[in-house]
């Protein structure tokens, strides 16, 4: 076969490889509203946020008190994550000399490999217990965010080193140079000059965040129902999908699609305002 | 008057300095020993429970006695499946991307798109459209064929990204070489555009490992929860996540196992990175000596 | 706006001034003048931006034509016409016609694989790909179907004697080109294009990229390859140009897009420029 | 053309790794958590006595049960309650009965609680273990996932709603709630007498609550006196046939009754 021939069978390959990787996205939106179709079609959307609550034997579907155990974990968490997460790329990027600072860089990649499952394991039976002795049932929205900020506190740390990294070295000599102490360079410049890369990383945390399933089921209790204090269990939107589809069906099974494509959306509105503010999705 | 002002602002400043450098210190004193006291934990609690038995022996009393051996096997074969898929999947469409698509270019972006969102979507997701669509419209039922198929789906993002990026740090130089010589594509990408970009295939593809085997939520509705040593890819099969899952959850008196398997689990995670980053270096190092 | 190397008299030049040629330098041309390559009203732009503006020259065969002229004019780009190089180039889009001994090369049934198995192409900065010596040499053989072991030996040993390299690697064709000297592995490039057997070598700054004494064995080996190809080589360095080459075509940069100012005998154009803007770019006024 | 080969090889080896076993040697049994510990030592004994033979069993629900033999999913289901009247298209078999008790961790004094008591506790008038006559703490409310069986007696025995329930856990499978009680010594859960007598036997800190004086035991399940009682079937969308046959009709003889009192069931016969 010449070399040209070679490459248009090559090309159909490819081609048709791309279409099937592409086609799954497709697939998966179809699927999706395919399930959910049924309960939309008889109860109308607008059911989902202004039912009585969330009572699927008696036909109810709200879901709003998922909604907003999902925002209230995951905002917690990132208000948690984020501070700790910076102020470990600042010590690793600007006071760790050497060594250390490479530790520490590998103990946040490390933790950022341990399979959520197990900060689940290690929420309910470490954490839970504790908070169980301030207030019961321990279970709660507090716990959860603790899990999920431990989660998405790599993320965090490793987009903001990977942001001050890319500044140019010329900033900080400059800065020097003037007299500034590491501290006002940090404040003044690095912070300011990095904003949207750690913005971004924020936002991606919070999807990641939101989208968590199996350490949040694990250790928050699974109450739906409006938190109103950080002791109060809760249900998030992945946790309700879990918990009930495994024995799901009907108009019940097809709320809980619905929860997906709910899910979806808020998810993937959050990862175009990353993209938006030009931050690289980090795989960690 | 002047010099105290200047005084004190230097001293305003030095206060200020000061307080950043304990944040930063407090933080990461945090991040470290919460980490250490989670690791040293899990150590504690598995370490004892970890022993040739319990790699090889069958869970006896749902997980609390015996072993993982029907699991790991699970795992592994859960696994096997999502790569097979996703691997040359996720290779063909990064080169149709890198290779074939022009920046800017209809297919490459529409490509392109679909794989961030893909990206975005949240693994229990994931596990909705494998049950709705492998299970049941394909009639597959709960199995590792499901659950493999549908992690394939779930890494595929991750793959065809890492492998494109790969692909794109080639140097150019070599493409213009091989075309300058009448070479075809197919031949620059198996002898010289794949080799260089080893590394950062194989990189990826150890990121997609870690990312199925550390998976639950999209596993627990496809590939099901049945713990006996699976005969074929058509029997449900539990992956080790589930089981760390199901004994924490589900079992009482099954922590101590769950934090072995947790430790098994962590380790082989740690295994699977250090090989690749071995691989990567042994690749590289080959490429410039020898070959 | 025509110019040949075969053209005297009057000729008509860009800022609508006219210029007149001077009588042929004494002296027999340094090969004989067949064309190979004619090219005929080529215009190059990439993404809508012109870069080449209606060029047409021949290049003859067994000749060493040298382009010239300063950074942007398009040098490059012409070259890269010549073996289709520019079909991978995104948004490239190429006017005019190239004949190859009678046929266009951007007729539809042209296998562009097999042309650029006929022009051999050498960039400015070395590329050997990173495998070993000899695969270097036996893959892009293989590609082009010869597999035979013997003949495979057979003709990398003589391209990389052709180039001079047998003596300094053939005891280590299995180590990596890539531990090779810069002009080391720009001669391997030249091995490497040479093992095809092309009869056109298009050359991209050769020696650019090298110290002075590796440029010097490229150079003298170029020399040695005058009269069993047809070389196009692009060069800035003016003494090389002139050291080499039978032929030498004058681009300049004419609203933006390159043009050919002049093109003739190496000789003549060096030191009969029959275009003012020439006279001054080789006697280095401009440039 | 690698990549093509790679793809086919996928593909092989997705086709050829079909069960060893012929489709008629497996059967996959879904639904209730209660049931499936059972479900699966009797598939257990069933292999061994039927070689080349597979049984799946899968924990999940009844209401799974109920959907996954209607779809197909799986060939048996199983329901830890009497069907509904909207599910008689299926065939039910009884397997066993079961009851399903309140359970409290190991070291709560509290030893009865009345009805009412149980009712308030329930729809979270009582928050406090010292109302009931224990000591003072507040009182964690383990409730069942709606669409479970277990909760769904619960409430059909207690006149309740399920909208009514204050609760402060709310789990899955029986062995969840059994965790979570005996992880924390003020919560209440309520769970399969069978489950239940069964962990607490193996060491698990809880204990059973009895109810309208009669205590939580199989012995007054099989007698009949323990008010919250309930069948364990098995089900199918159609008349069993073959496997299906023989597995059910082995369930339901008395090779399997041993296995029922292990743990800790009613079997239906002497």
């Amino acid at each position: 076969m010449s070399p040209s021939a070679r490459d248009a069978r090559l090309l159909r390959w490819l081609a048709f490889a791309a279409g099937l990787a592409s086609a799954v996205l497709i697939l998966i939106v179809l699927f999706l509203m395919q399930e959910s179709w049924p309960v939309i079609a008889r109860y109308g959307l607008v059911h989902f946020v202004s039912a009585r609550g969330w009572h699927p034997t008696e036909g109810t579907f709200n879901l709003v008190p998922m909604l907003a155990a999902s925002a209230a974990t995951s905002a917690l968490a990132i208000a948690l994550a984020t501070p700790l997460g910076v102020a470990a790329a600042i010590f690793s990027r600007f006071y760790a000399a050497g060594i250390v600072g490479r530790l520490l860089h590998w103990v946040i990649v490390l933790l950022a490999g341990i399979p959520s499952v197990v900060l689940g394991l290690w929420g309910l039976t470490v954490i839970v217990p504790l908070i169980l002795k301030v207030a019961p049932p321990g279970t709660s929205l507090l716990a959860g965010s603790l899990i999920l900020a431990l989660m998405i506190l790599p993320t965090i740390a490793l987009t903001t080193e990977a942001a001050l990294a890319s500044l140019p070295s010329a900033y900080g000599i400059g800065a020097a140079a003037l007299g500034l102490s590491r501290e006002a360079i940090i404040i003044n410049i690095a912070i300011p000059a990095t904003k949207a890369s750690i913005f971004a990383g924020v936002m991606l945390a919070s999807a990641r965040a939101l989208g968590e399933t199996m350490a949040v089921l694990m250790v928050s209790g699974n109450v739906v129902q409006l938190p109103k204090s950080l002791f109060d269990p809760v249900r998030t939107l992945t946790a309700n999908i879990a918990l009930e589809m495994a024995y799901a069906t009907g108009d019940h099974r097809a709320s809980l699609f619905v929860s997906g494509l709910a899910l979806t959306a808020v998810v993937l509105a959050l990862a175009a305002v990353a993209r938006r503010s030009g931050g690289q999705v980090v795989h960690a | 008057m002047h010099s105290l002002a200047v005084y004190r602002s230097a001293h305003r400043i030095a206060l200020r300095d000061r307080t950043l450098q304990l944040l930063v210190l407090a933080a990461v004193v945090v991040i470290t020993s919460t980490f250490g006291w989670l690791l040293l934990d899990i150590v504690w609690h598995g370490a004892n429970r970890i022993g040739w038995e319990f790699l090889t022996a069958a869970p006896r009393s749902a997980g609390r006695n015996g072993g993982i051996a029907p699991i790991l096997l699970a795992t592994v074969l859960i696994l096997t499946v999502a790569l097979a898929v996703s691997a040359p999947l996720g290779l063909a469409t990064a080169i149709l991307l890198s290779e074939f698509s022009r920046p800017g270019g209809r297919a490459g972006y529409w490509i392109g798109l679909s794989l961030d969102i893909l990206a975005g979507v949240p693994s229990i997701v994931f596990g909705l459209f494998g049950n709705a669509f492998f299970c049941v419209w394909l009639g597959l039922g709960f199995s590792i064929l499901s659950g493999g198929l549908t992690l394939a789906c779930m890494v595929l993002p991750i793959l065809i990204r890492t492998a494109e990026s790969g692909l794109r740090t080639v140097p150019n130089d070599w493409r213009l070489g091989a075309a300058a010589l009448g070479i075809s594509k197919a031949s620059a990408l198996v002898n010289v555009l794949i080799p260089a970009a080893a590394p950062a295939l194989v990189a990826g593809l150890m990121l997609g490992i870690g990312r199925a085997m550390a998976e639950t939520a999209a596993l627990i509705f496809t590939s099901g929860y049945v713990d006996r040593m699976p005969a074929s890819l058509l029997d449900s099969g539990r992956a080790i996540s589930v089981h760390i899952y199901d004994l924490t959850m589900n079992v009482a008196g099954g922590d101590r196992s769950a934090y072995a398997s947790a430790l098994v689990l962590i380790a082989l995670l740690i295994l699977i990175n250090g090989a690749a980053s071995w691989l990567a270096e042994r690749t590289l190092k080959r490429r410039i000596t020898a070959s | 706006m025509t110019i040949t190397g075969e053209s005297e008299g009057l000729v008509e030049a860009v800022d609508g001034k006219a210029y007149t040629v001077g009588p042929l330098l004494s002296g027999p041309p340094c090969c004989r003048p067949e064309t190979q390559i004619r090219v005929d009203g080529l215009s190059l732009g990439y993404g809508g931006k012109p870069a080449l503006k209606d060029v047409s020259l021949d290049i003859y065969r067994g000749c060493i034509t040298a382009l010239i002229g300063p950074s942007g004019c398009g040098k490059t780009s012409l070259l890269s016409c010549l073996n289709r190089l520019t079909d991978l180039i995104p948004g490239c889009r190429v006017e005019g016609r190239i004949m190859l001994d009678g046929a266009d090369i951007h007729s539809s049934g042209v296998d562009v694989q097999a042309l650029r198995q006929r022009v051999g192409m050498i960039f400015q900065k070395p590329n050997p790909f990173p495998l070993s010596i000899r695969r270097n040499l036996e893959m892009p053989l293989k590609e082009h179907g010869i597999t035979g072991r013997s003949e495979l030996a057979a003709r990398v040993e003589r391209s990389l004697v052709d180039v001079g390299l047998w003596d300094e690697v053939k005891d280590r064709l299995d180590g990596a080109a890539l531990s090779l000297s810069g002009g080391q592995q720009q001669r391997l490039c030249m091995a490497r294009a040479l093992v095809l057997e092309p009869e056109i070598l298009l050359m991209d700054e050769p020696c650019s990229a090298l110290d002075p004494l590796s440029s010097a064995v490229v150079e003298d080996l170029i020399e040695t390859l005058r009269g069993r190809y047809t070389v196009v080589i692009v060069t800035h360095n003016l003494g090389q140009a002139r050291r080499i080459a039978n032929y030498a075509a004058f681009f300049w940069v004419n609203d933006r897009a390159g043009t050919l100012i002049e093109f003739d005998q190496c000789r003549r154009l060096f030191e009969q420029p029959r275009h003012q803007l020439t006279a001054a770019y080789v006697r280095g006024l401009r440039g | 053309m690698r990549i093509g080969t790679f793809l086919l090889a996928g593909l092989v080896l997705a086709t050829t790794m079909q069960p060893a076993s012929s489709a008629e040697g497996k059967l996959v049994i879904t639904g209730s958590s209660t049931i499936a510990p059972l479900a699966a030592e009797m598939a257990k004994r069933f292999e061994e006595k039927s070689p080349g033979t597979r049984i799946d069993v899968q924990s999940g629900g009844s209401s799974r049960g109920i959907g996954d033999a209607r779809s197909g999913l799986a060939d048996i289901g199983m329901v830890s309650r009497a069907l509904k009247s909207d599910e008689v298209d299926l065939k039910a078999f009884a397997i066993a009965r079961d009851g399903v008790s309140l359970i409290l961790h190991r070291d709560n004094v509290v030893s009865a609680l009345s009805d009412q008591q149980i009712v308030d506790i329930y729809t979270g008038k009582i928050t406090d273990w010292a109302e009931v006559g224990g000591k003072a703490g507040p009182i964690t409310v383990v409730n069942k996932a709606e669409g479970r069986s277990t909760l769904e007696l619960f409430l059909h025995h207690f006149k309740l709603k399920a909208s009514d329930i204050k609760a402060q856990v709310v789990i899955g499978d029986n062995q969840q709630g059994i965790k979570t009680v005996a992880g924390n010594p003020g919560a209440i859960g309520y769970v399969s007498i069978g489950t239940a007598e069964f962990e607490a036997r193996a060491g698990t800190p809880i204990k059973l609550l009895g109810m309208a004086g009669v205590a939580a035991s199989v012995e007054n399940v099989r007698n009949g006196s323990f008010p919250l009682a309930r069948p364990l079937n098995l089900v199918t969308s159609a008349e069993p046939q073959g496997l299906t046959k023989a597995f059910i009709d082995f369930t339901k003889s008395a090779e399997a009754y041993d296995l029922v009192r292990e743990q800790y069931f009613v079997p239906l016969g002497p």
